[in-house]
C-alpha cells in the first residue's frame, strides 16, 4: 500500500523508463488468463507509462522462448509455444465436443461476419438450429453484431476475442484462405436467379447484396 | 424419365451407382439437407467443383430420390422441393430456350447452384482448416494459476458546496424557531365571545352589526380587533346554530347583522 | 502434432539441448495450474531431460523481470515480483453522497474554525460521533488546528486546503454568510416576519470578525 501511493505521486512527475514498463506489463500479462487491450494494462500501470512501446520490447523479449507474447484483436496475451503443446497434454480440458454443424456454422460466421442468420442458412442450405447458435454463443466465440440495415433488420452474427484467442488468430483477418476465398468470389453474397429453393424460416433478408467480409477488413 | 437416364449408362456403373445411392439412402439422416446432399452426389463426378456437370448432378439427385421412394423412405420435404426444381432445371438445360419465357435461364440457375456446392465447400474446407490450427487448450496454454486481480474499493465520499451551506443553514435556523406560541393578550376567544354575546342577545330585537358586540379594548389596536371580531361572527355562528339568534348579510363584505330570534 | 511423435522419438536417442530443455520446463510451469516438482516436470518432459539444470538456467533468466521463478516447498511456480504486486490490485472507486451529520459538522468547522468538539455539539445541538470526525479527516478535509487556550486545552478542527480545492473556494472566507444564503433562497425555512429577531446577521458575523478565521490562511 505504501509502495503504491509512493508509485503513483512519483508518476505524476515522469513516467518510469521503458524497461520497467515492461516489466509491468509482463507481470500484468503473465497474471491475467484472458488477452488484456493496451487501454486496459495502461489503467493498471501508473500515469504515462506507454504500454503499446513496451509491449514491443516485450514481444522482442520472448521470442523463441517456451511461452510469448501473442496478439489476440486488439489484445495481446501470453500463451505458450505451439510446438511444445504436447508436454502441456495434462493440462487440456476436455472441450465439448462440436457438431458437425456448429464448426461449419461457425467457419461461415467467421468467414462471411457480420451475417445474418438466413445467409448462413442459404449457405449451408439448411436451416440452423436455434441450439447449434445458441451453443456458439454461450462459448463466447459468437457473438451478436450489428443488425443489418435491410427489410427486418436482422440481427448479425460476429466472432469474438475469445475466438481468435482459441484458434491463435491476430484478428480475423488472418484466416487461413480467406484471401483465396475472397479471390474466388466465394465470400460474396450471391442473390439466386430467382425460382431456387428457399431454406428455413427467414427468407427475407436473403436477396440483399451484403457487403459481408469487406465491411470488416475495410478498416 | 429416370429409365431414360440410364440407357446409356454401362449396365456395371448402373449398379454401382444404384448401390451407391442405396447406401446413401441409408444414410439419409446424416445429410444436412438436399445441398449438403449434392455435394455428396457430385465427388462421384470426380471433377473439379468448378467443372462439375450440373446435368448429371440432377439427373444423380433425381435417382435418389426415386430410390427412395421404392424403399419407401419418408423424404423431408425440402429434398423434394430440391427435386421438383431440379427436375426443372434439367428440362430446362435439356430443352432449347424458348424465347417466350422470362426468368433465368437453365445456365443461370446451374451456374448458381455450382456456386452453391462450391461455397459450402470451401467452408466445410475452412471449418476443417480452422479446427486444425493450433487451439487454446489443447496445444496452446494459457497462464495455469491466473492471479486474480484484488479488487480495492475505495469510497469516495463527495459533497457540493449547496450542500455544505444548506446543512449550515439548517443548523442556524434551527434556532429560530421556538414552538409558536399565542400571544394570549392580543386575543380575544370564542368562549369569551359568546359568553360576552349570550348576556346581550336578548336585547338585539332589531338587525344590528355584530361589530357591535366587539368589546372594549379591542376596537382599535388591529390585531386585537381582528381577533375580537373573527371571535365574536363565529359565537354569532354558534348561536345560530343553537338557534337563538338569526344571521345576515345583504352582500359581500357588507356588515354582518344579526337579531334575536323569537 | 507430427512435430510431437518427432520430438519423442528423436528424445530416445538423446536428450534436447538445455535452452530448448530450458523452454519446455518455462512453458510446463506457465500452464501448471500448480507448482511443480523437478520430478513431475521431468515426467512431462522427453528422456534424458534435466529440470533441476535447465530450472537453475531459468531462474537466472527471470532475476529481476516482471515475475520470477519462486520455490514453493520441494516444488517451482512462476510468479508476479513482488515489487510490482501494486499491479495486481484494481481500485473501484464508489461516489456517495456524504451524511447529513458529517456536512453540518465539516460546515460548522469551515464557518467558526478553529472550533472544539464541543462548541460543534454546542451548535448543532447533538453529540458529534467519533465516526463522523474521523471520515472527515480521512478525507482529508479537516485537520486538527492549534489547541484552544482554555481549560482541558481542546483540540480544534479547522478545514484544510484540500477541502477549498474540492468546493471551489480560495479561502474559508469565501464562504456565502447567512444573509446571502437567505438571500439565495437556501434558508428554506423562513421564519415569519416580525415575529423573529434578525438573526442573520448575528452568530455567524461575530464568527467571522472572530481572530479564529484568519489564523488558518496566515501561513
Amino acid at each position: 500500500m505504501p509502495q503504491d501511493s509512493e508509485k503513483k505521486e512519483q508518476s505524476l512527475f515522469r513516467a518510469p523508463p521503458i524497461f520497467e514498463q515492461e516489466r509491468m506489463l509482463e507481470a500484468i500479462l503473465f497474471a491475467s488468463a484472458e488477452p488484456l487491450t493496451t487501454i486496459e494494462m495502461a489503467e493498471r500501470m501508473p500515469h504515462g507509462c506507454d504500454p503499446a512501446e513496451a509491449m514491443v520490447h516485450l514481444c522482442r523479449r520472448y521470442e523463441g522462448r517456451g511461452v510469448r507474447v501473442v496478439r489476440v484483436g486488439d489484445a495481446w496475451a501470453i500463451r505458450t509455444a505451439p510446438d511444445l503443446g504436447y508436454l502441456m497434454q495434462r493440462e487440456t480440458i476436455e472441450t465439448r465436443k462440436l457438431s458437425r454443424a456448429a464448426i461449419e456454422t461457425l467457419a461461415i460466421i467467421a468467414y462471411h461476419q457480420p451475417v445474418t442468420r438466413a445467409e448462413i442458412e442459404e449457405i449451408r442450405g439448411v436451416s440452423v438450429s436455434r441450439g447449434t447458435v445458441d451453443q456458439l454463443l454461450e462459448m463466447e466465440w459468437i457473438r451478436f453484431g450489428r443488425r443489418k440495415m435491410t427489410p427486418g433488420r436482422p440481427v448479425t452474427f460476429v466472432v469474438t476475442q475469445a475466438f481468435l484467442d482459441h484458434f491463435g488468430l491476430e484478428s480475423a483477418r488472418d484466416l487461413p484462405g480467406l484471401k483465396e476465398l475472397r479471390a474466388a468470389g466465394l465470400l460474396e453474397n450471391r442473390p439466386p436467379p430467382g425460382l431456387m429453393p428457399q431454406i428455413g424460416e427467414g427468407g427475407e433478408d436473403e436477396d440483399e447484396a451484403a457487403p459481408g467480409q469487406n465491411e470488416l477488413f475495410e478498416d | 424419365m429416370v429409365e431414360d437416364d440410364f440407357e446409356n449408362v454401362s449396365g456395371a456403373a448402373r449398379i454401382a451407382e444404384r448401390l451407391a445411392a442405396e447406401s446413401l439412402i441409408v444414410d439419409v439422416d446424416g445429410f444436412e439437407g438436399p445441398l449438403d446432399l449434392l455435394l455428396t452426389l457430385s465427388r462421384t463426378q470426380k471433377v473439379d467443383l468448378r467443372k462439375i456437370s450440373v446435368l448429371d448432378l440432377a439427373r444423380q439427385y433425381l435417382a435418389f430420390v426415386e430410390q427412395a421412394k421404392a424403399l419407401r423412405l419418408e423424404l423431408a420435404a425440402d429434398y423434394l422441393v430440391m427435386a421438383a426444381w431440379l427436375a426443372f432445371l434439367k428440362s430446362r438445360l435439356l430443352l432449347p430456350p424458348d424465347p417466350a419465357e422470362d426468368g433465368p435461364s437453365g445456365e443461370d440457375m446451374a451456374a448458381h447452384l455450382a456456386f452453391q456446392l462450391e461455397r459450402l465447400q470451401a467452408m466445410r474446407d475452412c471449418a476443417a482448416r480452422l479446427m486444425a490450427r493450433d487451439r487454446l487448450g489443447r496445444d496452446v496454454f494459457s497462464r495455469g494459476i491466473p492471479e486474480d486481480v484484488a479488487r480495492v474499493r475505495r469510497v469516495r465520499y463527495s459533497a457540493t458546496l449547496l450542500d455544505l451551506m444548506q446543512g449550515y443553514a439548517r443548523i442556524r435556523t434551527r434556532d429560530e424557531f421556538r414552538p409558536f406560541v399565542m400571544d394570549r393578550d392580543a386575543i380575544f376567544t370564542m368562549e369569551q365571545a359568546l359568553e360576552r354575546m349570550r348576556g346581550m342577545i336578548g336585547f338585539a330585537g332589531t338587525w344590528t352589526d355584530i361589530l357591535s358586540y366587539l368589546p372594549d379594548g379591542f376596537t382599535t389596536d388591529p390585531m386585537r380587533r381582528r381577533s375580537a371580531t373573527a371571535s365574536t361572527f363565529a359565537a354569532s355562528l354558534e348561536l345560530v346554530k343553537e338557534g337563538r339568534v338569526e344571521i345576515r348579510q345583504s352582500e359581500t363584505f357588507a356588515p354582518i347583522e344579526l337579531r334575536r330570534k323569537d
